[in-house]
């Protein structure tokens, strides 16, 4: 663990010493909570039909298939037309595509992002190595199951897949928010430990809180 | 007391029909800048869906009081301004709450909401907020120089505070608009209004590449949507007090929104063909170009 | 460049000249003298940018070797200077000092390779690899395909083909 | 009855007696017995003539009057100063008494000629007897110079005699010349002779005048008093200073006026070089010894003015003459208990507490500061030099006075301030006997002074009373003090609350009624706090005595009063020292041309009435005009002249800064209302002063804010802040409209309020966090929540937003100017405006919001009794806020009286001008309304929000560091420099450093005439002699 | 004559004023100083000299009735009495601080004892 992640004595300046524990003082040690839909089925519809009509994605690229997201703001391809607009922070943002393979450093800057966002929230796996590795699937530092770690809605097979490969995503992904089957969240804070225990598997050094505020 | 009770409805039914206009008026300008872009754009009910999306968000975290309370005071800054001035001159029924204040009292209310916005991201303990504040609040204090200047000449001009008298002056044809009565102070208040909308060449400080968006960084789910509420109303009240001072007021709706409309435009369209002034550039570019107009405009009138 | 590489011969034991390009030019030099030849390079023969630092396992010799690429921006030439390095405890001096970006290099190659440069800033700290315990990866006894078999979760139904049979079944379907 | 012959009698058979006396301890009682004998008869001289009505008398010590036999005069000045020369030979003698017994008998006979000499001088009226008793007094003391302890009074010594054998020699001349021209040497008799030899008398003149000391022909008596025995050069500054200036008053008297302009020339040259000069000193006792020259010469300079003075001459030159003489005795006497001679050395007086009071009144006596007699002295004689037109003299003397002030206060801040070193104290009770008589002397002299001058007498007012019983008090608990402070404030407040108008009612309430609620965070001080309640009582009696002050006397006393229990306030902070001293130097500059502007007023008028000043008309009305409005900006920090005011705020104590800024600025405040509303719109040079005062404060407003905001240091952000906010209030004050001042008494409430919550709550902060820059805390918000709420109330008024009380000011601001003739200046207070609100939203964000800091983890809440008063001030705030009318309803009806035009209407809860309209109320409950709506429907739809900690924040998928560079905080506002940084280049404190660096350069270059060979100083008292005669046959 | 005696004692004078301010030894400023003083003192006399009379003395040669008339004034002859002493008492004075200085220093030089200055 990082020397300013390790406790350490500091003196106040009345002059008395105590310790601190970044980790527990710095960060909430919570764990993350089930959210239920609305009480109401007519409204948590509505709200479903507003969440796939206003999909924001985290501009976080992971892979090759960063590259193929930035068509999707041109012209060409007009990802706006269908609500779909780009977020640079998680906490803003509801869709989060992991496009194309993962090493084991940014899982762990993606599970922090992915934690930052809020319920409901989706991940789109892009490409092959998110499914099984793809061509990398005997690297020693490129995970092969993107649903290990987080709950995945939607996967876009291909290696790369083209821009209009990820709007049909897109179209298909609301279709299961419309249903109201994208509970990636609710599962994620159902399954926790789980998850905690295959992230932690394959990211040796953890040196954060068990869930990313 | 005599408070007159339905003035509360009567504001309420402003509120209502701003806050409408102002999602469909976003989405629109949207919609303009996607055209210069040679895209189609977000659908023109883009802006109710990600409204609904963000009050339908389930889960959300809080920095703390001052956090929780910033986007409040954001919306609550808009909502009062747009009901401290009269949305349609010669209307009862529209003329708001502008008994409570004059121009001064819209002017200084401003701050308002940015002071609260301020404080509540600052709170989140992010640096990216903080530099973003800072580069909102300097850009910000030269940018409200010529704006001051030029409500000073017109309150010499017309030798009142009251933005009713002022709307009244106007009356009775466009020849007698500020806009052609003074035109220097218009021309000084049109350049700060380029700098408060937040369009390019003054938005370094949402500057998403590089601060991501500056001080709501922090803010999301219904916090977010508080403010996207605010984002509907705040420029419109603000551009209402422009249309009152400069441009003769509104007696009707249809009348309200094309001038706010194309008040508006004004920004839009330096915005899309400008790039980014750095801070210092901007407060140059104020007190170099629009404060000497502002200072003519009060020697002159 | 090759009234260059006589220079050089003069002043020091240069072996394995290799003329790829009239602007580049390898040559290999004992380890010990490496610093110097740079440092002259550097600062006599305009040799001003180190292009990289890179590493080869030579597993059966027991060897690493690094090689320098420098870049003479005036002459636009380049020279490739080779070092062999034993393989065990492989430690080489560091040219941090001479170029700052050569720090990120010898990062680079002690996470990877495992050789080790005293003193260079941060060499400990991890470059690529956050945690890593094992075998540096790029060494050739580091066995990829188990590592990877025994730390992640495959995806079963994974099929592997080989492509000249694939093509050949796929191109001419009879002849299988 | 005692004959006079007593005091010339009695020391010599003493001396004799000595001569028989061989034990050193009845050798000394001797010697004591005797001086105690002289001082006795002089001592019962003074009360038959001054208070028992007795005439005084003339003794001839032959039996014959003159010309045949010498004449002795006793009258009431004579008395004085034989009494001022026993005293100090009696208490000199006690206070060196080791050193003389050791020396033995012989020494003792040496002191007893010496006092002998000077009484001689005093009494005599012949002028041969003169020239004895001088040449007595030279080899008296070429003898006592000897008894020094220090190796290098040897040479002193002899430097001093081959001086004084010039002198001689001159004086033989001239005595003898006259003599042939008068035929006799009877004084009286040299003036009543018809034909007067010039030459011959001024050779006389010029002998005498050398012997005191004048500037450049002074040069061996500093190397006299820096090796002497302090004690010695006590008496040769007190004793043998007052004989010769009397000698140099009988000359003068014989001369006539025609020799006035030589005594005065020479006089004020000596003041303002020996000032001067001594600004470079290092050495206790040579600086006190510059300043003895000087102090000599301005009575010099006050006896060559004693035809313009008239009646008034005496009570002049001995208020100056009888300050300087106890003062400087009395820090002779210190200067022989502190062992080392650095000026620092003096720290080692804080061991004593008592000590350091009588070295404050010793300091305060020489800077001629009231209640001592220097200061009535200082009064008339500025006074009637300034009717009589001789403002040459008069700038000279108030210059000289400054320079004087600024290296006494200094050496008083270092003995304050600096470390304690070395060996500290010698204690003994003989030598603490002398300094406390100096001590009881100084008041004694301050009531008799006030007594007898034609003013109120000072020591009569009751608030100063009051706040001299504290320095008798101290030894109580500080919250004993403090509660003492409290109930006097407030019993003031009460006991005088019908005599104010509203305008001074606002003033009174901040000022009395503030303080004691100010006075509230003082509660929160352990121990003792010696010193602390003596200074803040002063500066209250201070502002107590200026409100109500009617004439410039007591008004400019009150001034006086209250800087300088301001400055000893100020100098309490733990690096205040620089600061205090440009606080006190700033404000003595500010205060003497406020003296001079009332004096030129005054045109000789005895006693002035503030409000009479609206009866001056041009030519002099705008000079006055001038001199007083800067004197008052000095105060209020104006833009050039502001540069003391961020050190002496930011570094006093917590408790102390809102007393100097809330409450101090005020006074410069009134003072400039007091003036605006009796001089109005004066013109110079076809500039409107008005005017220039409303670009000034609109200058003040712009870069007081600029510079604030790129403060670090989170006290000095605010004391720069305070010369913006004074800077709109000077803009009302200069508006000279209705609602201009209506909008400055606002600000003054306002100002008050929210700088001094402000300031408590930084304060309070910064104690618990233990440091004032801001980017090192951070995140206070929830250890500190109290302290947050009020600094976020205090910006939020601070910076105009509605619905707080900032925003009624804003509002009767714009309606001010849009009356306002002028509109220039007002787009630099537009400009101001919304930088305010950058500094503001600094104070808060680094100190509150973002990251807190690992130390400051376990940081508690500001103490209990620093959050009291804040808390009053916000519900204040709010209250003010409301129903701002409570206040203002009533100075705008007083006001309408002044400036009738423009005033408010208050109808109803809507405030109406001729422009607009405001309803505070109902502003307040809309606002409120919207903003709990909204906040509801908040908590409705967020209601499971999850409370995170300080580092869950997105961080590009990273996480934070440490919280130091997570927080950013320092260099807020980076561009702002890059786009008008030039604008706050330091050019006034550039301006100011260099006219000091300039001075002391100047004193420095200067000093080296005095090379310490006794040949050059003979020349140098040869040339001064051909100079001056030159200066007079040139006239 | 008394003319003479004024302009011998003024010579005397300066003469002596000269050596005093010229000589950096002690011993001889104290000497110059003591001709200055001489000087001084004939001038005295000088100034109370009148043609054809004589001494102060009240004897037989002139008798007290007659004084007022034929003697010159006595005043100066007093005055030069008192100033020869007093001259007297302070040459012994700055024999003696010569002589301490120079126990002191070794030194007679006046230029040694520049130590105070400024």
């Amino acid at each position: 663990m990082r020397d300013e992640l390790q406790k350490r004595v500091v003196k106040g300046p009345d002059g008395v010493e105590f310790e601190v524990e970044p980790l527990k003082d710095y960060y909430c040690e919570a764990p993350p909570a089930e959210h239920p839909p609305a009480y109401l089925k007519i409204v948590e519809d509505l709200f479903n039909w507003a969440r796939s009509q206003s999909l924001w994605i985290l501009g976080f690229g992971t892979g090759c298939g960063a590259i193929e997201m930035r068509p999707l703001m041109t012209p060409r391809f007009d990802a706006y037309r269908y609500g779909v607009q780009w977020r640079p922070t998680p906490r803003q943002s509801n869709l989060f595509i992991i496009s194309g393979y993962l090493s084991v450093k940014t899982l762990k800057r993606v599970i922090r992002s992915y934690e930052q966002m809020q319920n409901p929230k989706y991940v789109v796996g892009l490409g092959s190595c998110t499914i099984n590795g793809g061509m990398y699937w005997d690297s020693y530092n490129t995970i092969k199951r993107l649903d290990d770690y987080l709950p995945v809605d939607l996967y876009i097979a291909g290696c790369m897949p083209r821009p209009e490969a990820l709007l049909a995503g897109f179209e298909t992904l609301k279709h299961i928010i419309r249903e109201g089957k994208a509970e990636g969240a609710n599962l994620y804070a159902r399954n926790f430990d789980w998850y905690k225990a295959n992230q932690k598997k394959v990211i040796h050094d953890w040196d954060m809180p068990d869930y990313n505020w | 007391m005599d408070f007159d009770w339905m003035k509360i409805p009567y504001a309420l039914l402003t509120l209502f029909i701003v806050v409408n206009y102002g999602m469909l008026q976003n989405a629109l300008i949207a919609k303009i800048g996607a055209r210069v872009g040679r895209r189609r754009g977000i659908p023109i009910w883009q802006n109710y869906a990600d409204l609904i999306k963000n009050y339908s968000i389930r889960s959300s975290i809080t920095h703390g009081v001052m956090y929780y309370l910033g986007p409040v005071f954001r919306l609550s800054g808009g909502v009062g301004l747009l009901l401290f001035v009269p949305s349609l001159y010669g209307s009862e029924m529209f003329s708001n709450l502008s008994f409570a204040g004059d121009l001064i009292l819209a002017l200084y209310f401003i701050f308002f909401g940015t002071l609260g916005m301020a404080l509540g991201a600052a709170e989140s303990g992010h640096p990216y907020a903080a530099i973003g504040i800072t580069r909102g609040l300097q850009q910000v204090s030269a940018a409200e120089l010529p704006m001051a200047l030029a409500v000073f000449s017109v309150a010499l001009q017309y030798q009142t505070l009251s933005v009713t008298e002022i709307v009244a002056a106007q009356q009775g044809g466009f020849q007698n608009w500020t806009l052609f009565t003074n035109p220097l102070a218009v021309a000084a208040a049109m350049l700060s209004f380029l700098g408060s909308m937040m369009r390019p060449p003054f938005d370094v400080v949402l500057a998403p590449q590089e601060i991501p968006i500056g001080p709501p960084t922090e803010y999301h789910s219904s916090y977010l949507a508080l403010m996207q509420t605010n984002r509907a109303i705040f420029p419109i009240a603000k551009i209402v007090i422009y249309m009152n001072l400069f441009f003769g007021g509104a007696t009707i709706w249809p009348e309200f929104f094309l001038k706010v409309f194309l008040i508006y435009m004004v920004s839009v369209l330096v915005g899309v063909v400008h790039p980014r002034f750095r801070v210092e550039q901007s407060i140059r570019w104020f007190l170099v170009w629009a404060v000497p107009i502002g200072i003519l405009s009060i020697v002159l009138v | 460049m090759r009234a260059l590489l006589d220079s050089l011969k003069s002043l020091y034991p240069l072996d394995d000249i290799v003329l790829q390009r009239p602007d580049l030019a390898f040559a290999t030099v004992p380890a010990a003298q490496v610093r110097g030849l740079l440092h002259h390079l550097k600062e006599r023969e305009g040799f001003t940018h180190l292009v990289l630092l890179t590493a080869v396992d030579w597993l059966e010799d027991g060897m690493f070797q690094l090689t320098y690429l420098l870049h003479d921006r005036a002459r636009a030439r380049d020279l490739g200077l080779r070092t062999l390095i034993r393989r065990d405890r492989a430690t080489m001096d560091g040219i941090h000092d001479l170029w700052p970006t050569a720090a990120t290099y010898q990062r680079e190659l002690k996470e990877m390779f495992g050789i080790d440069f005293p003193g260079s800033p941060g060499v400990d700290d991890p470059f690529v690899l956050e945690g890593w315990t094992d075998l540096p990866p790029y060494r050739r006894d580091f066995d990829t395909k188990d590592f990877s078999e025994r730390n992640f979760n495959h995806r079963e139904g994974r099929v592997t083909h080989d492509p000249a049979a694939h093509m050949k079944r796929h191109l001419y379907p009879d002849e299988a | 009855m005692v004959s006079p012959l007593v005091l010339i009698a009695a020391p010599l058979a003493g001396a004799f007696l000595l001569g028989l006396v061989r034990c050193p301890r009845a050798a000394l009682a001797v010697t004591l017995a005797t001086l105690g004998l002289a001082a006795a008869a002089a001592g019962w001289w003074v009360w038959q003539l001054g208070w028992a009505g007795a005439e005084a008398v003339e003794v001839f010590t032959a039996g014959t009057p003159p010309p045949f036999a010498i004449a002795l005069r006793m009258g009431l000045p004579e008395a004085a100063l034989t009494l001022v020369i026993t005293l100090t030979g009696l208490l000199s003698a006690l206070h060196m008494q080791d050193n003389l017994a050791e020396t033995g008998h012989r020494a003792m006979a040496v002191l007893l000629v010496a006092v002998m000499a000077y009484c001689g001088i005093v009494l005599t009226r012949d002028l041969f007897n003169l020239f004895v008793f001088f040449e007595l007094a030279a080899i008296a003391t070429a003898g006592l110079i000897l008894l020094s302890a220090d190796a290098r009074a040897l040479g002193a010594g002899f430097k001093y005699l081959v001086v004084s054998q010039v002198i001689s020699a001159l004086l033989l001349i001239g005595i003898i010349f006259t003599y042939h021209a008068t035929g006799t040497l009877y004084l009286d008799g040299i003036a009543a002779a018809a034909a007067k030899p010039a030459l011959a008398f001024f050779l006389v003149f010029i002998a005498i005048a050398a012997e005191l000391k004048p500037f450049p022909a002074n040069g061996w008596a500093l190397d006299v008093y820096e090796s002497s025995h302090p004690a010695f050069s006590a008496l040769i500054s007190a004793a043998a200073g007052a004989a010769s200036l009397y000698a140099a008053d009988k000359l003068l008297t014989v001369g006539g006026p025609a020799w006035l302009p030589a005594a005065t020339a020479i006089g004020i040259v000596t003041f303002v070089a020996g000032n001067l000069l001594a600004l470079p000193q290092g050495n206790d006792r040579r600086l006190l010894g510059y300043s003895s020259v000087a102090q000599i010469g301005l009575v010099l300079a006050v006896a060559g003015q004693r035809d313009v003075l008239g009646e008034h001459y005496h009570f002049v030159a001995f208020g100056l003459l009888a300050s300087h003489a106890v003062a400087k005795a009395g820090l002779f006497w210190l200067s022989g208990m502190v062992a080392e001679r650095g000026l620092a050395a003096w720290a080692a007086l804080r061991a004593r507490p008592p000590l350091i009071f009588a070295f404050a009144t010793f300091v305060a006596m020489l800077a001629g500061l009231p209640p001592f007699p220097g200061f009535y002295a200082k009064w008339e004689l500025v006074r009637v030099l300034a009717a009589e037109g001789r403002l040459v003299l008069l700038g000279l003397i108030l210059f000289g006075a400054l320079l004087e002030a600024g290296y006494l206060f200094r050496w008083f801040g270092f003995a304050l301030k600096r470390e304690p070193s070395g060996e500290g104290l010698a204690c003994a009770p003989s030598k603490g006997i002398p300094v406390l008589a100096a001590v009881l002397a100084a008041w004694g002299l301050a009531w008799q002074w006030g007594d007898a001058s034609a003013q109120a007498n000072l020591l009569l007012g009751l608030p100063l009373l009051f706040a001299l019983a504290f320095v008798l008090l101290d030894w109580l608990p500080a919250w004993v003090k403090n509660t003492l402070a409290i109930a006097g404030l407030a019993a003031w407040f009460a006991l005088t609350l019908g005599q104010y108008d509203p305008l001074r009612l606002i003033f009174a309430v901040i000022m009395l009624a503030g303080g004691a609620v100010t006075l509230l965070a003082s509660y929160h001080a352990h121990g003792r706090r010696i010193g602390f309640y003596p200074s803040a009582m002063l500066m209250y009696a201070g502002l107590a005595q200026l409100i109500l002050a009617a004439d410039t006397f007591s008004f400019f006393a009150a001034w006086e009063i209250l800087t300088v229990g301001s400055y000893f306030l100020i100098l309490r902070g733990r690096h205040s020292e620089p600061h205090a001293l440009s606080y006190i130097v700033f404000s003595l500059g500010g205060a003497f041309l406020i003296l001079a502007g009332f004096a030129v007023a005054a045109d000789g008028a005895a006693s002035f009435a503030v409000a009479d000043l609206a009866t001056l008309a041009a030519p002099v009305a705008p000079w006055v005009f001038l001199m007083l409005a800067i004197g008052f900006m000095t105060k209020t920090a104006s833009i050039g002249l502001h540069v003391w005011l961020p050190g002496a705020h930011a570094e006093a104590e917590t408790d102390v800064s809102p007393m100097v800024s809330g409450i101090l600025l005020k006074a410069g405040l009134f003072g400039l209302a007091v003036l605006l509303l009796a001089m109005g719109r004066q013109k110079l040079g076809g500039i409107d002063l008005t005017l220039a005062m409303l670009w000034i404060g609109a200058a003040s407003a712009l870069l007081g804010n600029l510079m604030a905001i790129f403060q670090e240091d989170a006290k000095r952000l605010l004391a720069y802040s305070s010369i913006g906010q004074m800077g709109y209030a000077l803009f009302g004050l200069a508006m000279m409209n209705h609602l201009g001042w209506l909008m400055a008494l606002m600000f003054v409430i306002n100002h008050y309020i929210y700088k001094s919550m402000l300031f408590l709550a930084v304060g309070g902060v910064a104690k618990r966090t233990g440091t004032r820059d801001m980017y090192r805390m951070g995140g206070l918000i929830n250890l500190m929540p109290l302290s947050f709420i009020s600094v976020l109330v205090g910006i939020i008024a601070m910076s105009g937003v509605p619905p707080l009380s900032g925003f009624g000011g804003r509002w009767i601001f714009y309606n001010a100017l849009l009356t306002a003739e002028s509109r220039l200046p007002m787009i630099l207070i537009f400009f101001s405006g919304p930088i305010a609100f950058l500094y503001l939203f600094r104070l808060i964000h680094t100190i509150f919001l973002g990251q807190l800091k690992d130390e400051h983890r376990r940081v508690k809440e500001a103490p209990f009794w620093l959050m009291v008063p804040q808390m009053i001030y916000v519900v204040l705030l709010i209250a003010f806020a409301l129903v701002p009318g409570v206040a203002l309803r009533q100075v705008d009806g007083h006001l309408g009286g002044l400036l009738p035009a423009g005033g408010l209407s208050w109808d109803g809860l809507t405030i109406t001008s001729d422009f607009g309209y405001w309803n505070p109320v109902a502003i307040m409950v809309i606002v409120g309304i919207i903003f709990t709506t909204l906040f509801l429907w908040l908590v409705f739809v967020n209601r499971r929000a999850q409370k995170v900690k300080q580092f869950n924040i997105v961080f590009a998928a990273e996480r934070p560091f440490r919280p130091e560079t997570t927080h950013f905080a320092w260099n807020f506002f980076a561009p702002y420099r890059k786009a008008l940084g030039f604008l706050v280049q330091p050019v006034a404190t550039g301006f100011w450093n260099g006219i000091s660096g300039g001075l002391h350069a100047g004193a420095d270059f200067t000093r080296r005439l005095y090379t310490g060979n006794a040949q050059t100083y003979a020349v140098h008292l040869l040339v001064f002699v051909v100079a001056v005669h030159l200066f007079m046959t040139g006239m | 004559m008394a003319h003479i005696a004024l302009a011998t004692g003024f010579l005397l004078f300066l003469i002596g004023l000269y050596g005093a301010l010229t000589n950096r030894n002690l011993l001889r400023m104290i000497v110059a100083f003591t001709v200055a003083d001489a000087g001084i003192n004939v001038v005295i006399v000088a100034v109370g000299h009148m043609r054809g009379r004589t001494a102060p003395i009240l004897d037989g040669a002139v008798p007290a009735a007659e004084a007022a008339s034929r003697i010159i004034d006595p005043v100066p002859q007093a005055l030069v009495l008192t100033a020869i002493v007093i001259g007297v008492g302070i040459t012994a004075l700055m024999l003696a601080y010569a002589y301490k200085l120079y126990e002191a220093r070794r030194s007679l030089d006046i230029g040694k004892f520049m130590e105070l200055k400024w």
